[in-house]
């Protein structure tokens, strides 16, 4: 590692609320990357019979355990419950549900507050918010994490661009932006659905095409700006190629609006599925995702535990974002790395 | 620049035909057109538009599709009456000549009538007008009147607690979801249960008419609180941080030393030198903040308020397809957003006039 | 004589804490009274300008820190004092002119605004009387046509227009204490023989102290009343100017005063190929006025120049501040738009898109007159200079690249082991070492020098002068030289061009301008400065 | 023989003396006012064309020739006519006018409005008035305030009732302005209310006309007893919720049994009497509301396959986790009326199916129908066995966790959904139907999308319901016919195609008298029912209204349900 890599770690470990969120984000992503083993309807293993399974792995037929469906075991039915614990045992989760189990075994009118089983309570279709968090964390992470990396990437290159070239690349850029921005998303959104039934990649591939545009306006503002400081000069005078002027000397220098952006951003991406749910242009029913959970707050104000989970989790991921963005800064700040 | 002005006010219409252009072949493109959207409702199956944000219609008995005592008469179109609704809608006509003939109207600043009921789209959006300014307007404002100072108090304090406190604030404001929150301050402050202080819904009373200049501005204001504290909470974050890393960019150059050599107080320093400095970003923003929340920003606000604004009027349109109403505020929206974006670039260069737009031949 | 108006007195300065801490001011201390000059001067780097600061609490608090020391104005403590006193007393008790006038102004205030508001700030001026200051004062610090320019803003000026609105900006409170950090570096003599007497001026009818920072001894002599020494943070010798300049006794006052830059440029070699010329080079800047800013006339900064560089020479420009002498740089360079045909080699260069220009700037390097502005704040040093070596593949990666850096910083005089600091943690002249290093490492064909030596000390300017003249004879590089200071140029060029206006007042030999000026203009020049040398002599 | 009212079969339950009808109190006060919550936002007042929208109670200014009575099947008594008169084969039907029916501007009404009317609804008006009138024939003016419509041959002995709803329109107000344009001018009527103070979009009121010629005719006596009618514009439906708790307006029809369960519980106004929950029970058949198989597919085309998918949807569940109990299970066609089959056949019934035999599944005959229930303590499992059982009798085997056919193909559909409030139900059937190795794929669709894909028949399974009224008829077969299986935008969504039932269907619509028509009702209910068109969903046997004690009401509540307009206010002399 080079020392000038070393002085900029320290200096963003030196924001200490950027350093623990990024921490705290960090362990949150991977353990919901580990959703499976920690919500499931399933058990992780089986002892049935001095056989093994691993159920969280393989389906098994209900017929393993002395079942008389051929189709996979449900393992939340109490009949099979009872098959097995009549010959072995079953290790369990921590949680025992997944995003998509419905607590059929009690009756509660859903959504029911939480207790002890249901630790955050259930939604409107008697499914476990908790897991329905962790999973809806994953997917809206992931989605939100390509989501925002793609179309940031794609809006400064484009803003780049514009505003370190000028004339006429500005001048047609900008129109064609113009006309892009006019692009009726909304029917667009509604053609693809009518022709594929819409899913993550999809979904994607459509709110890129839509999402690239934010970060241009601005960041071709800092460059039409960045572009006539001495330092850009003397690095042309040195032979650099626009690329590298650009990469190396003008984007440092104009990521304030892209670092203060990114975390809203990534939120952005995450509630634009929310509002493509709205539409019935989300994702497939069923899919766990934040939005999908602020949806059902929205639904069912009778029972706050959604609304409020939902808008806890995005509160806390807008921050812990916001603070590591901070810390990033400071990191790129030559007057806090020493 | 007034060449440059010159080039970009010409560019104009061909922007606009494109737009306008993409959005007709998208169009075309789109499932169920007026014509079927038409058949739908006559057959008393079209649903309502904003059913689904609004929660209305989510009973779990589903009124048979056609009520009214439709279901005696519920018979199926005949094709001569659908070719009627074609003809009465221009359907008959081949796409490019449907085209042509919207830009020529369009060029005659004739946006024809809605296809579902007899109002000039322009009257349509005169009418929906009053909501959309007053809330674009006043939610802008405050929104930048809020941020900005908040920002530059923020980028004095980086890292203490104000700023820590702050910024919780913000994003906590923004975190939560707009339609929640409007609920809320309805439950709150607008419904029987606690606080009865404000009206439900509206931009004006009932009796609007009747009141003397003070008390219309007294009534307007007071409809309006709820709506604007709705779309202003979330508005608050993005340029809080944008206006404080701006200004924590700024405030380590040397000129702020200088500056500070004068003997000009601290927030002489920042809001004289820096803010010019550091506001271009801002700036930048503003044209599509301000398009953004007049057009689109505040759909869910303004069911939630039964407030009939442009930005319902246009998604309505659009779910409806009715396309004279949909292209027309497009139109409308997009020269607007054409004008506000050469206003925000000729602004670049009267605030820092080392910006210019002409390409670097060196 | 009289009060004590400013004590310093064991002050320290650092900066950072832990391993990485840097020890800019050693405990340091000295007075100054009313109408006194104190001429602050030592090695580059040594700590002058981060005394200066100090004075005005205007460092980069908290990163930097007093661990001693107090500074005191008329018994007011400023060290720690509360922000309303140091208002108070910044810009109306204590005004200052910073090192480097081009990155110290704020680019998008015309300069009349700038100067306009210390008259607001602490004289209460206001509307035309305002203005009417802001004339006065432009012209007392020598601003030709300064009606026309008030608008103007900082990057529409020379190099010496700035440090002059810097001067006028300081002046413009009427401070008890003036600290002036190197104030004529941009300037060519007259003028600065000319702002030297203002302050003078000033000194005797307000009895204003000057704490004058700068490395040219020959102002220190005329200038000042007493002189300390500083040398790695601490004041190594102190006393009247008479005492330090006739008895040094410190061995770094010695070697200061002994150094002078030396030397004879090369023979001039007729049969060198050229290496860059060009001919009826022309470079207008549009005045735009009104609300359409459209162009109602031109500044003609170069305005019909042909030059031929040969290999291996030393072409010296010098005139009047303002005279385009940096345009001419940059447009030779193909750094700023011109008319005019120019040719690199045998190859027109002037028509040749950004592209093709490329690969031939590996062998045309420039040293801007701003360095500070021309070293990307977020690039540590050792990328600033290794650039060029990367862009152009010179070495292989890694530890080679990295050892030609140090290479090239230690030629210029600068620890290599700061190659991971940032561009604004080092002293003006260090920046300005690090800018002459990023051009040397290349090892180019052809080297515009703008003002390479202006905030150099004089050991350390006849180390870089002797430097230049090495690698010359070693790469037979061409320079363009660019300086006021007359005596480098004397030192390294062989021939000389003499620019006014924008264009070419004299041109020929060194020897032959230097000891036989032609025109009236190029006379007064060499006069000025050659004058106090001569009565010192 | 002119007679004072017109039933659908039988006779009429009023004489011709009668002077009020008996779910309405005949000294109900006049006055006071009764706010109301409206959804959607208007644009138009004229309710009688297909642009615009018109606000709720858009045709409160607007009498017809005759008014039905909300406690007989379906039976018509005069308003305007005075008389009317048709022969047994209903061939045509002559109105009389009453000499005292006046427009709001005084005119009276006259035999040339009626023409008008039905010439102008016809040529102009909404498509469905179109269809409704198409059997009329010719009309003839006979006298001032005599009209005779003849139809066309044919057997559609709705139709003088049908002539009866015709709204009348005032033929000299309409003279010179257009008709098919939407306009926010009130359009002149005769009816009990004149629209008042309105802003288009957020409210209106309609105020009582004081001299309604129509307010001691019997039909109207007791009704209508509001000075004001105000409908305020509520577009989102939370807020209209909180509006009620609120007292911006004082009743509320609720659709939806969380809402119903969980939304009235904050509402202080209840716990202290001063609002009221209340729930009528009505006799209106309750349709058939439920999941529908698109027979065109393949997959459906085995009975025993679409029993077998009924198995797995668990209602009991639904009920009781979901609904807050509040719903009944639809077990017929004409659930809740006397019109659903119940037990086995009886011999009118017989004498129906009996021809048909060969030709119904024989369950019809030998066990009562009844939708798949659980039991809560075994789950769905018992269902799921039985599915099993039926699936292998129709040739699918689970492979690999997977239903599949013969060929190897899996079992897999989609359930098409337009509204997300329906998820929540369907997710746990699919689920459901995956113990059965059956991948069952939920869709939500754009509103538009939806209705286009129903239109053209583009899915698999949507949920889908038909109303029924108490007197069936021709749109039975528009709902269940051969005929319009075909039909792009029919009723008959799922494509039945079936002879026995086209047969029941014109039993139904030729049925003399009421006995006949509820035995041919009740035979097309059970083959309907045993060929498992669709898995049926539920009903609300009940009209949930939530309001403000601030009204008396009648103590009857009539077969077809709660009465708005019979409500009086309890202060009306006061306020
Ligand atoms: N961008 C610009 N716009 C307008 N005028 C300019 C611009 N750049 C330089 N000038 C003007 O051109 C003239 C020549 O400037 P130049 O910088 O070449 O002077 P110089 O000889 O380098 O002076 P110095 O010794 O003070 O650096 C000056 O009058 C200056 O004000
Ligand atoms: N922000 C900073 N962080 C770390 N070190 C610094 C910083 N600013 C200055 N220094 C160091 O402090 C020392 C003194 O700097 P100063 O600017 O006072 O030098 P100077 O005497 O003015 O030199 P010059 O004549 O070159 O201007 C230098 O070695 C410099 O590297
Ligand atoms: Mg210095
Ligand atoms: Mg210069």
């Amino acid at each position: 590692m080079s020392p000038l890599t070393q002085r900029r770690l320290d200096a963003f470990r030196r924001n200490r609320r950027g350093w623990w969120s990024l921490w705290i984000f960090l362990v949150a992503f991977v353990l919901t990357l580990a959703a499976e083993l920690i919500a499931n309807d399933r058990p992780i293993v089986v002892r049935y019979d001095n056989g093994w399974y691993f159920p969280i792995v393989r389906d098994y037929p209900e017929t393993v355990f002395g079942g008389d469906l051929k189709t996979w075991a449900e393992y939340r039915d109490p009949y099979v419950a009872a098959k097995i614990a009549e010959k072995g045992w079953a290790l369990w989760p921590i949680i025992r549900f997944d995003h998509s189990t419905i607590n059929f075994d009690r009756v509660r009118p859903h959504p029911a507050p939480p207790d002890a089983e249901n630790w955050l309570g259930t939604d409107d279709q008697g499914r476990d918010v908790l897991a329905r968090l962790i999973y809806g964390l994953r997917l809206s992470l992931l989605f939100g994490l390509a989501l925002s990396l793609v179309s940031t990437v794609i809006g400064i290159a484009a803003g780049a661009v514009q505003g370190y070239f000028g004339g006429r690349v500005d001048m047609v850029g900008q129109r064609f932006l113009e006309i892009w921005g006019g692009l009726p998303q909304l029917l667009i959104l509604i053609i693809v659905a009518s022709m594929i039934a819409p899913g993550f990649w999809t979904l994607l591939a459509v709110l890129v095409l839509f999402s690239w545009t934010s970060l241009v306006g601005v960041v071709r503002a800092e460059f039409l700006r960045g572009r006539n400081f001495d330092y850009v000069r003397a690095a042309k005078a040195l032979g650099m190629n626009d690329a590298r002027v650009m990469v190396r000397h003008v984007l440092p220098n104009a990521m304030v609006a892209t670092l203060t952006f990114m975390p809203f951003i990534l939120n952005g991406s995450i509630v634009s599925l929310t509002a493509l749910d709205f539409l019935g242009l989300g994702l497939p029913p069923g899919s766990p995702s934040l939005g999908e959970l602020l949806a059902q707050g929205k639904a069912n104000l009778h029972a706050p535990w959604l609304g409020l989970t939902g808008f806890i989790v995005v509160a806390a991921l807008l921050s812990l974002l916001i603070f590591v963005g901070e810390a990033v800064r400071d990191a790129f700040d030559p007057r806090k790395t020493s | 620049m007034l060449a440059y002005a010159l080039r970009r006010l010409l560019l104009m219409p061909l922007t606009l035909l494109g737009i306008m252009l993409i959005n007709f072949v998208i169009a075309q493109m789109a499932p169920g057109g007026p014509v079927e959207q038409m058949i739908a409702r006559i057959e008393g199956q079209a649903a309502s538009t904003t059913q689904r944000i609004s929660g209305a219609g989510a009973g779990e008995v589903q009124a048979p599709r056609g009520q009214s005592g439709a279901y005696r008469g519920a018979q199926g179109l005949d094709p001569k009456f659908i070719a009627e609704i074609e003809k009465q809608f221009g359907f008959d006509k081949p796409a490019h000549e449907r085209f042509i003939g919207m830009v020529g109207n369009y060029l005659r600043f004739d946006f024809g009538k809605s296809f579902y009921r007899d109002v000039s789209v322009i009257d349509l959006i005169i009418e929906k007008m009053p909501v959309s300014v007053s809330l674009g307007l006043w939610s802008t404002l405050i929104i930048y009147l809020v941020s900005i100072p908040l920002g530059i108090a923020k980028a004095r304090r980086d890292g203490n607690s104000f700023d820590i406190a702050t910024s919780w604030a913000v994003i906590i404001g923004y975190a939560v979801p707009g339609f929640l929150f409007a609920i809320l301050l309805i439950v709150v402050f607008a419904g029987g249960r606690y606080l009865d202080w404000f009206p439900l819904r509206g931009l004006t009373s009932v009796d609007f008419d009747q009141l003397g200049a003070w008390g219309k501005i007294k009534d307007y204001l007071w409809h309006l609180t709820l709506p604007v504290t709705a779309l202003v909470i979330g508005g608050f974050a993005g340029l809080v941080m944008l206006t404080k890393n701006s200004f924590l960019e700024e405030i380590g150059k040397q000129y702020v030393v200088t500056a500070r050599a004068k003997g000009l107080s601290e927030n002489q320093v920042l809001y004289r030198h820096v803010f010019r400095n550091a506001m271009l970003l801002v700036i930048a923003g503003f044209p599509s903040a301000l398009v953004g929340i007049l057009f689109a920003g505040s759909i869910l606000i303004e069911i939630i308020f039964s407030l009939d604004g442009i930005g319902l009027l246009g998604f309505e349109a659009v779910t409806n397809r009715d396309y004279p109403v949909m292209f027309g505020t497009l139109y409308m929206f997009s020269l607007l957003g054409l004008v506000l974006n050469l206003i925000s670039d000729l602004t670049y260069h009267y605030v820092d006039p080392r910006i210019d737009f002409s390409s670097r031949p060196v | 004589m009289t009060e004590v108006l400013l004590r310093v007195d064991n002050l320290s300065v650092s900066f950072g804490h832990g391993p990485d801490r840097v020890e800019a001011v050693k405990g340091i201390s000295f007075t100054l009274e009313a109408g006194q000059t104190l001429a602050l001067v030592g090695e580059s780097g040594s700590g002058k300008s981060v005394t200066a600061l100090s004075i005005l609490q205007l460092l980069p608090y908290p990163r930097a820190h007093h661990p001693s020391g107090s500074i005191s104005l008329q018994g007011q403590e400023i060290v720690g004092a509360p922000e309303p006193i140091l208002r108070h007393i910044r810009g109306h008790r204590i005004a200052m002119v910073f090192q480097e006038p081009m990155t110290s102004l704020n680019p998008l205030h015309s300069i009349a605004q700038q100067v306009g508001e210390v008259l607001e700030l602490h004289m209460g001026l206001r509307g035309t009387a305002k203005r009417d200051r802001v004339l006065d004062l432009l012209h007392l610090v020598g601003i030709p046509n300064a009606e026309s320019r008030l608008d103007a803003l900082p990057h529409e000026l020379s190099g010496g227009q700035r440090q002059r609105v810097m001067i006028a900006m300081a002046l413009a409170g009427e401070p008890d204490i003036l600290i002036a950090d190197e104030p004529t570096t941009a300037l060519d003599v007259t003028i600065q023989a000319q702002i030297l007497k203002l302050l003078k001026d000033l000194q005797k009818r307000l009895g204003m102290a000057l704490l004058f920072i700068t490395h040219d001894l020959g102002i220190v002599r005329k200038m000042a009343d007493r002189v300390c020494v500083m040398h790695q943070g601490l004041v190594v010798e102190a006393g009247t100017t008479e005492d330090i300049f006739v008895r040094p006794a410190h061995p770094y006052t010695q070697k200061l005063l002994a150094a002078e830059p030396k030397g004879q440029p090369p023979k001039a070699d007729s049969a060198a190929p050229v290496v860059m010329a060009c001919d009826d080079l022309k470079v207008w800047f549009p005045i735009k006025t009104g609300l359409f800013r459209r162009t109602t006339s031109h500044i003609k900064a170069v305005d019909g120049i042909s030059v031929q560089l040969t290999q291996g020479h030393t072409l010296g420009v010098v005139g009047e501040s303002g005279s385009g002498k940096t345009t001419l740089g940059l447009a030779l360079l193909r750094l700023i738009q011109s008319t005019g045909a120019i040719r690199f080699g045998d190859q027109p260069v002037d028509g040749l898109a950004p592209g093709a220009l490329r690969p031939l700037r590996r062998h045309m390097q420039m040293v801007f007159q701003d360095p500070y502005g021309s070293l990307s704040p977020r690039l540590s040093v050792g990328q600033i200079v290794g650039e060029g070596l990367e862009v152009h593949e010179i070495g292989s990666k890694g530890a080679e690249r990295r050892a030609l850096i140090a290479d090239a910083l230690r030629e210029v005089g600068l620890d290599p082991d700061t190659q991971d600091r940032f561009p604004h943690e080092f002293s003006g002249g260090q920046r300005q070492r690090i800018a002459i290093a990023r051009a040397l490492v290349l090892k180019p064909k052809l080297i515009v020098l703008d003002e390479p030596t202006s905030a150099l000390d004089v050991s350390v300017q006849a180390q870089i002068v002797d430097l230049l003249r090495d690698i010359q004879a070693r790469h037979r590089i061409a320079y363009l030289f660019i300086s006021h200071d007359l005596r480098v140029v004397r030192a390294l060029a062989d021939q000389v061009m003499v620019m006014k206006d924008g264009r070419v007042v004299e041109h020929g030999p060194a020897q032959t301008i230097f000891t036989d000026p032609q025109t009236p203009y190029t006379k007064a020049l060499m006069a000025a400065a050659f004058q106090m040398e001569a009565i010192e002599a | 023989q002119p007679q004072h009212g017109l039933a659908m079969h039988g006779t009429l339950k009023y004489p011709s003396d009668f002077t009020h009808f008996d779910y309405v109190n005949p000294d109900a006060p006049k006055g006071g006012e009764l706010r109301l919550a409206d959804q959607g936002p208007f644009d138009s007042l004229n309710p009688f064309i297909t642009k615009g929208q018109t606000p709720d109670g858009a045709a409160l200014p607007f009498d017809t020739l005759m008014d039905s009575a909300a406690d007989e099947p379906f039976s018509e008594y005069g308003l305007i006519a005075e008389t009317v008169e048709t022969p047994p084969d209903r061939a045509w039907v002559i109105f009389t006018l009453r000499p005292q029916a006046r427009w709001h501007d005084g005119q009276p009404i006259t035999a040339d409005d009626v023409i008008f009317s039905l010439e102008t609804l016809r040529t102009k008006g909404a498509p469905h008035y179109r269809f409704y009138y198409a059997g009329v024939d010719k009309m003839e003016k006979l006298g001032e305030r005599r009209v005779k419509f003849s139809f066309k041959p044919g057997d559609n002995r709705e139709l003088p009732l049908i002539l009866g709803q015709l709204p009348i329109l005032p033929k000299h107000y309409w003279q010179g302005k257009t008709f098919d344009e939407t306009t926010l001018v009130p359009p002149l009527g005769s009816g009990p209310y004149r629209v008042g103070k309105f802003e288009p979009g957020r409210f209106i009121t309609y105020e009582r006309v004081t001299d309604y010629w129509a307010k001691d005719m019997p039909t109207q006596r007791g009704r209508y007893n509001f000075d004001r009618i105000r409908y305020d514009v509520y577009r989102d439906a939370t807020v209209a919720l909180e509006a009620l708790k609120a007292g911006e307006y004082d009743l509320r029809l609720e659709n939806e049994s969380k809402k119903w369960a969980t939304g009235y519980s904050d509402w202080d106004a209840v716990k202290t009497g001063k609002a009221v929950l209340r729930e009528f029970r009505h006799a209106m058949p309750s349709g058939m509301q439920g999941y529908a198989f698109n027979l065109r597919r393949p997959l459906f085309s085995d009975v025993r396959v679409r029993e077998a998918l009924a198995q797995a949807f668990d209602f009991e569940w639904a009920n009781r986790n979901l609904f807050y109990g509040q719903y009944a299970r639809t077990n017929s066609y004409f659930d809740n009326s006397e019109l659903a089959a119940k037990g086995l056949p009886g011999a009118d019934e017989l004498a129906l199916l009996e021809p048909l035999r060969a030709q119904v599944p024989p369950q019809v005959f030998s066990q009562e129908y009844q939708s798949p229930p659980t039991d809560p303590n075994l789950g769905i499992r018992p269902n799921l066995r039985r599915a099993v059982a039926l699936l292998e009798q129709a040739g699918w085997q689970v492979v690999d966790g997977k239903l599949v056919d013969a060929g190897g193909q899996p079992f897999r559909f989609e359930i098409l959904l337009n509204s997300p409030a329906f998820e929540r139900i369907t997710l746990p059937f699919a689920r459901n139907l995956k113990r059965l190795g059956i991948d069952a794929n939920v869709r939500t669709v754009d509103p538009t999308q939806y209705v286009n894909r129903v239109r053209e028949f583009d899915f698999d399974m949507i949920v889908m319901s038909w109303g029924q009224s108490l007197s069936p008829g021709n749109e039975q077969s528009m709902y269940w016919s051969s005929e319009a299986a075909d039909q792009p935008g029919s009723r008959n969504v799922g494509g039945i195609r079936n002879k026995a039932i086209d047969t029941l269907i014109d039993k139904v619509i030729a049925a003399p008298d009421r006995r006949q028509l509820v035995a041919a009702t009740r035979a097309l209910d059970r083959v309907l029912l045993w060929n498992w068109y669709v898995i049926p969903q539920w009903h609300s046997p009940v009209i949930r209204v939530a309001l403000w004690d601030k009204f008396g009401q009648p103590d009857v509540v009539p077969m077809q349900g709660w009465q708005m307009h019979a409500l009086w206010a309890k202060n009306a002399g006061g306020k």
